[in-house]
């Protein structure tokens, strides 16, 4: 990328702050409603250096990763099954792309009221934020492989299971990443719902509670980490390795 | 007969793409099929390769019924078909064998690769070629497997005409040195005629063979040899009435759904 | 999904809020350590608002704590099995007016926008009583005259200082909290508000399921908590700094020596309860149409506990 | 569609319902925990007969229609800036990328605390939730429209905004309407999120007042209102626009 | 002279595509222009069309200095590019100015639709033609603002051989009645003897002109004419080379590339 990008980046940013710094200057708002960006950054500072947030981190992480690798796994069967399954998608198949409309913040309360108030149920409406996607995801990467390939790999003498394996496993890749992509998308939307309500710990939580004791700054300060490591993570790992798949399978120039 | 079709038919639920088909092709053969889009040429092609089913009449190959597919015939696409995932050479090692060792399965892709001219390149990935050098990949991959039969379904058609003389010429030689027997599908009665032994006229509705032409030329054939002229302007004859036929009832199907 | 009786770990659950000082001082004093059989192990969660609480109960995830009497009424009228086997601490709640609002009796309250934790819990409730039968003045659930937000009372400051509420129906210690800083004034004491004196703030909840299965380990909880009430009475100023310590300690929240003095003055810690304080505050809730069934909240309490 | 798919469908349904009561036969569960679906039905039934749930559903959309149609304005605009302008997209396009991939949850106690707890709170996060995503398919739209139609439209005069209406602007319709599914998509998920942390009225409230007062067959209920509506409107209006402008564009079969 | 090229060159930020052409095409002349792939016919085609700047050198129209895109140019690229959301009549009066009324604008559109034979698919979508359909759809649209000069940038390379006959026959019905001047890109030397009044052959590293044959020969021409087929083999020879030296960089280049 070229320099003058950043540049333009990291002006804008300064730009962002100074009128924000101006609005709180104005005294527009009540200090207590609208802190600058001065009081945000420290309560950052405080936060890491008394390893609230650290610890918040930590927690969060761990639903996640438990969550994303069940929903990952759990989506993958249910795809491959509808997939491969002509009755199964008839039976089913309509009722999976129900469940993935449901926002996930609406299994909270049930999954609070059936599992109880404790990380179990946060890594539960995890999954369910990711599973659906990634069913759908899979099912389509399965009805998505060339047909030429198949047929190609059976004019080679190839069915059944190592056709499955050898040739359109191989073959669905690209929106199985996609389907990976999208499913850590909705996990983690699901993990902020479900830790908003919970009662920590976790980066949710610790909003939710600079939100009840009114510490503004902070709530600020923990939206821009999620911001920063929801657009990290997706672009540095998921979105890149997608990318790097399509390219190799001649997706993508 | 070393590929026998015997009063073969085929039917899709709804409608008869072609029926008593009857073909005998003798052993290191070149036959091409040529015909209107629609005739069922692809059908015919993938009921010899086994992958599709016969609805009535027998397929034999060296006096075996053909009910599955197999590698004793190699089939090569108008897409290339190959393997994004795999290297050049992975691709052509592709149909062989676990039983094959490592080092045989290396010298096996050296060989045909050689033989496509594409040494150079077993490590590359087909994304990485260009479309005539994936077809290329396509057709060692196909022999690589030995197959006695070699079905080819336009396998020019989706490359430029440079490349396609390049090509012709590749498989010509291909075709001298491996003694395949080969049955080629077409759009092109240049190439037909360039190419084969034999060239059978495929017409439609119903799907049947009008013609069956021996191309009794020397090869190499030039453009501008006067047989090979005459036989163009007698193909071409033959096929302009059924492309009129085809012609006119699509007008009249889209005019009527378009209403 | 059920108590765990005999096993050998116990967890308690309490808010921090200065109505919920008996949990604080037990956890700090390690009462409950002190009436369990020896080794058992004893934990102490703490809720952000009282249907988390209950739901905890529920699940078995907790044996029992100090809940207000909202939320362990509401769940037990939708069928919840659990008793209130004491009370934790009566008062506590302050109707407090923005500062600058002009509002400075009740009758002035029409069109006004008042807060309450949460929808239907024992403080809005208290209020919305208390304005429906002595003034007329109803919520805009029910189509009335007085705009109802919900929000934590940490942030009622905020929302006084920000002009976005005039009226606040508040917990201790937030009123005492809002009162030093300036930004509200009490407009309606503890003891006028409805059920002020007598409703316990804060009870002492279990599950059914333990007090029919295992009433020696109700038994013993409760003793823990009586003991910690008498520790309360018996010594006030060890207790209030406990309480600073233990809120400072959960919600990172300071209060000043003169804040909890001032809570103090609006709270009796007991932990007697009656039957009937309860059902009137329930039938309160069913005439605001926060419960949809004319409640009966028999067997809801059982006192044989704090009578041993 | 073939009557035998519904047959299954329907089993599907029924199967499911079978086994629900099942379990709440079983007595494994406590009934206030695990009600069965005769209790649901009959709590769906009398939500709809006095009333409270046809409001709540009332005030939902009403919520949702002005958030949406604010969120596709703003996300128009902002992806068409972006989209022509490459200073624009250079400066401020990473920005949108990290804006998207913040949960709509998490602007919930943003918006709370400085808008407060009302209805344009709730609308407040319904427009943050689509306009990001609309803004970045806009911008998809604008530049995937294919070179061959603006070259083909130049050689026939036409240039400047003719040519960004009469060629651009339709030749996107088809991402454009991708973009507009995704908002809805995303806006429902960020009104469930907003309602369920504000204090009424809509579907989301209901929702949490239901749980608040531990009211499983109604937590029950409006979660399955949530699935069917979320899945009706995604398919019946807003996959189905998407699919008939694509048929019509020629982008699918 | 009509259209005038002169000493015209391309360089694009690294590279010279071509220079020093010098080209003088008279009024109703068909002029095919062949060469290898990327010796820049393309790019000289959208220089006419004002899509590319020149880099040196002119280019006259008519005694004009072509700066921009104008309607007095129309293009045929090899894809039709139609709106997919108009209709086929829409499509066609796209290109006309406001101050046509609406009747002209029917009018002008039936006109060529009937020219190329489509009157029935007036309102039809694009997506509901075949492909050879569409081409003839984006040729009645490119007349329609009715152009001095055609430009057609391998107009039928996506089409198959039966459609392409069919269109060549049309295409030079068009040429007949309407007297426009065409300029046609190609890499079909058939097509190109075929259809020309003339065809120049374009070289590559650099891009240059190499040849400029008058075709000299009766229409309708013959496959089997003796003329064209001399006249094949010429210009044949003269890309083979062209066509090796781009093959072998080619190689070379990716050779180095995948090391
Ligand atoms: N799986 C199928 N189900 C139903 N009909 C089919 C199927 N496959 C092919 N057909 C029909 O069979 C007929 C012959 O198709 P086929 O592809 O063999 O023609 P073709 O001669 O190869 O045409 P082309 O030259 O266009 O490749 C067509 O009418 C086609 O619509
Ligand atoms: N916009 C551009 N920027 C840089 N280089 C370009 C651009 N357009 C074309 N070129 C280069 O100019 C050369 C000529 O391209 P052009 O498309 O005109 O070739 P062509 O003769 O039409 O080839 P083909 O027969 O494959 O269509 C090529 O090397 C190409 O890479
Ligand atoms: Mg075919
Ligand atoms: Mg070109």
């Amino acid at each position: 990328m070229k320099p003058s990008i950043w540049v333009k980046r990291i002006a804008f940013i300064i730009v962002l702050l100074a009128i924000w710094q101006g609005v709180y200057m104005s005294g527009y708002f009540p200090a207590i409603q609208f802190p600058p960006p001065t009081k945000v950054f420290q309560a950052l500072v405080e936060g890491f250096a008394d390893g609230t947030l650290v610890g918040a981190l930590l927690a969060s992480f761990k639903h996640l990763l438990i969550g994303l690798a069940l929903a990952i796994t759990l989506g993958t069967l249910i795809g491959v099954l509808l997939g491969k399954s002509r009755q199964a998608d008839e039976t089913a198949g309509m009722y999976l792309i129900a469940m993935q409309s449901i926002p996930s913040i609406v299994w909270v309360p049930l999954a609070i009221m059936l599992i109880g108030l404790n990380e179990t149920a946060v890594i539960f409406v995890v999954v369910l934020g990711g599973t659906f996607v990634m069913a759908l995801n899979v099912r389509t990467a399965i009805h998505s492989v060339p047909p030429e390939f198949i047929k190609a790999a059976r004019t080679m003498g190839a069915k059944g299971l190592p056709l499955f394996f050898k040739v359109e496993v191989p073959a669905s890749l690209p929106y199985y990443m996609s389907g990976i992509r999208l499913a850590w998308a909705f996990s983690w939307r699901a993990l902020m719902a479900g830790e908003l309500l919970s009662n920590g710990p976790g980066l949710g939580y610790s909003l939710r509670f600079a939100m009840d004791f009114a510490q503004m700054e902070l709530v600020i300060g923990i939206i821009i980490i999620v911001g920063v490591i929801g657009s990290v993570v997706d672009q540095l790992v998921f979105s890149k390795l997608e990318k790097k798949v399509m390219r190799r399978w001649g997706l993508l120039k | 007969m070393f590929l026998q079709m015997n009063e073969v038919a085929k039917r899709f639920a709804d409608h008869e793409v072609f029926s008593g088909i009857n073909v005998s092709i003798e052993k290191n053969q070149f036959v091409s099929i040529l015909g209107p889009s629609g005739c069922g040429k692809s059908t015919l092609l993938s009921m010899v390769a086994g992958l599709e089913d016969v609805t009535e009449g027998t397929l034999r190959l060296g006096g075996e019924k053909i009910l599955h597919p197999g590698t004793d015939r190699g089939m090569v696409f108008q897409q290339p078909a190959l393997f994004p995932w795999l290297t050049v050479k992975d691709n052509v090692t592709f149909p062989l064998k676990a039983d094959h060792s490592k080092r045989e399965k290396e010298q096996i892709a050296a060989n045909y690769l050689k033989m496509v001219h594409l040494t150079r390149f077993k490590d590359a990935y087909p994304h990485e070629l260009s479309g005539g050098m994936q077809q290329r990949v396509a057709i060692a991959r196909a022999l690589a497997m030995d197959p006695k039969v070699l079905l080819m379904d336009e396998p020019f058609g989706a490359l430029d005409e440079q490349t396609r003389h390049i090509l012709h010429d590749e498989l010509m030689k291909i075709f001298e040195e491996t003694k395949k027997t080969i049955l080629f599908v077409t759009h092109s009665i240049q190439e037909a005629i360039k190419l084969s032994d034999r060239v059978i006229v495929m017409g439609t509705r119903p799907g049947k063979i009008i013609a069956d032409f021996p191309i009794d030329i020397a090869r190499p054939r030039e453009r501008d040899d006067t047989k090979v002229i005459e036989m163009e302007k007698k193909i071409m004859e033959l096929l302009e009435d059924e492309i009129k036929k085809v012609m006119k009832e699509e007008l009249d199907y889209e005019t009527k759904h378009l209403g | 999904a059920s108590g765990n009786s005999n096993g050998d770990k116990i967890v308690i659950g309490y808010f921090p809020n200065i109505n919920h000082v008996a949990g604080m001082v037990a956890e700090e004093k390690e009462l409950y350590e002190k009436t369990l059989p020896d080794g058992t192990e004893v934990e102490y969660k703490y809720f952000p608002d009282g249907s988390a609480f209950m739901t905890a109960l529920e699940t078995g995830e907790i044996q029992g704590g100090l809940v207000g009497p909202g939320p362990a009424m509401n769940h037990y009228m939708s069928g919840a099995e659990i008793n209130i086997v004491a009370a934790g601490s009566t008062g506590g709640t302050v109707i407090m007016a923005r500062n600058g609002s002009g509002i400075d009796s009740p009758e002035q309250l029409k069109n006004t926008t008042f807060a309450s934790p949460r929808v239907g819990c024992t403080h809005d409730v208290q209020f919305e009583a208390l304005m429906m039968r002595e003034y007329g003045l109803k919520s805009d659930r029910l189509k009335g005259e007085m705009k109802h937000v919900t929000g934590k009372p940490a942030t009622y400051s905020q929302l006084f200082a920000s002009k976005r509420i005039d009226v606040a129906t508040v917990p201790e210690p937030w009123a005492s909290k809002i009162e030093e800083e300036g930004h509200g004034k009490v407009l309606i004491d503890t003891d006028e508000v409805a059920f002020g004196e007598t409703l316990p703030a804060a009870v002492f909840v279990t599950s059914k399921e333990l007090v029919e299965n295992d009433s020696e380990l109700v038994q013993n909880m409760v003793d823990a908590h009586k003991e910690a009430t008498t520790f309360i009475q018996d010594n006030p100023e060890e207790a209030k700094e406990i309480a600073a310590n233990k809120i400072k300690d959960i919600t990172d929240q300071e209060l000043s020596k003169s804040v909890i003095d001032s809570s103090w003055e609006r709270i009796d810690f007991t932990y007697n309860v009656k039957l009937e304080d309860l059902q009137s505050f329930a039938n309160a809730s069913y005439e605001l149409e926060f419960l949809k069934e004319k409640p009966d909240l028999k067997g809801l309490v059982d006192t044989t506990f704090i009578e041993e």
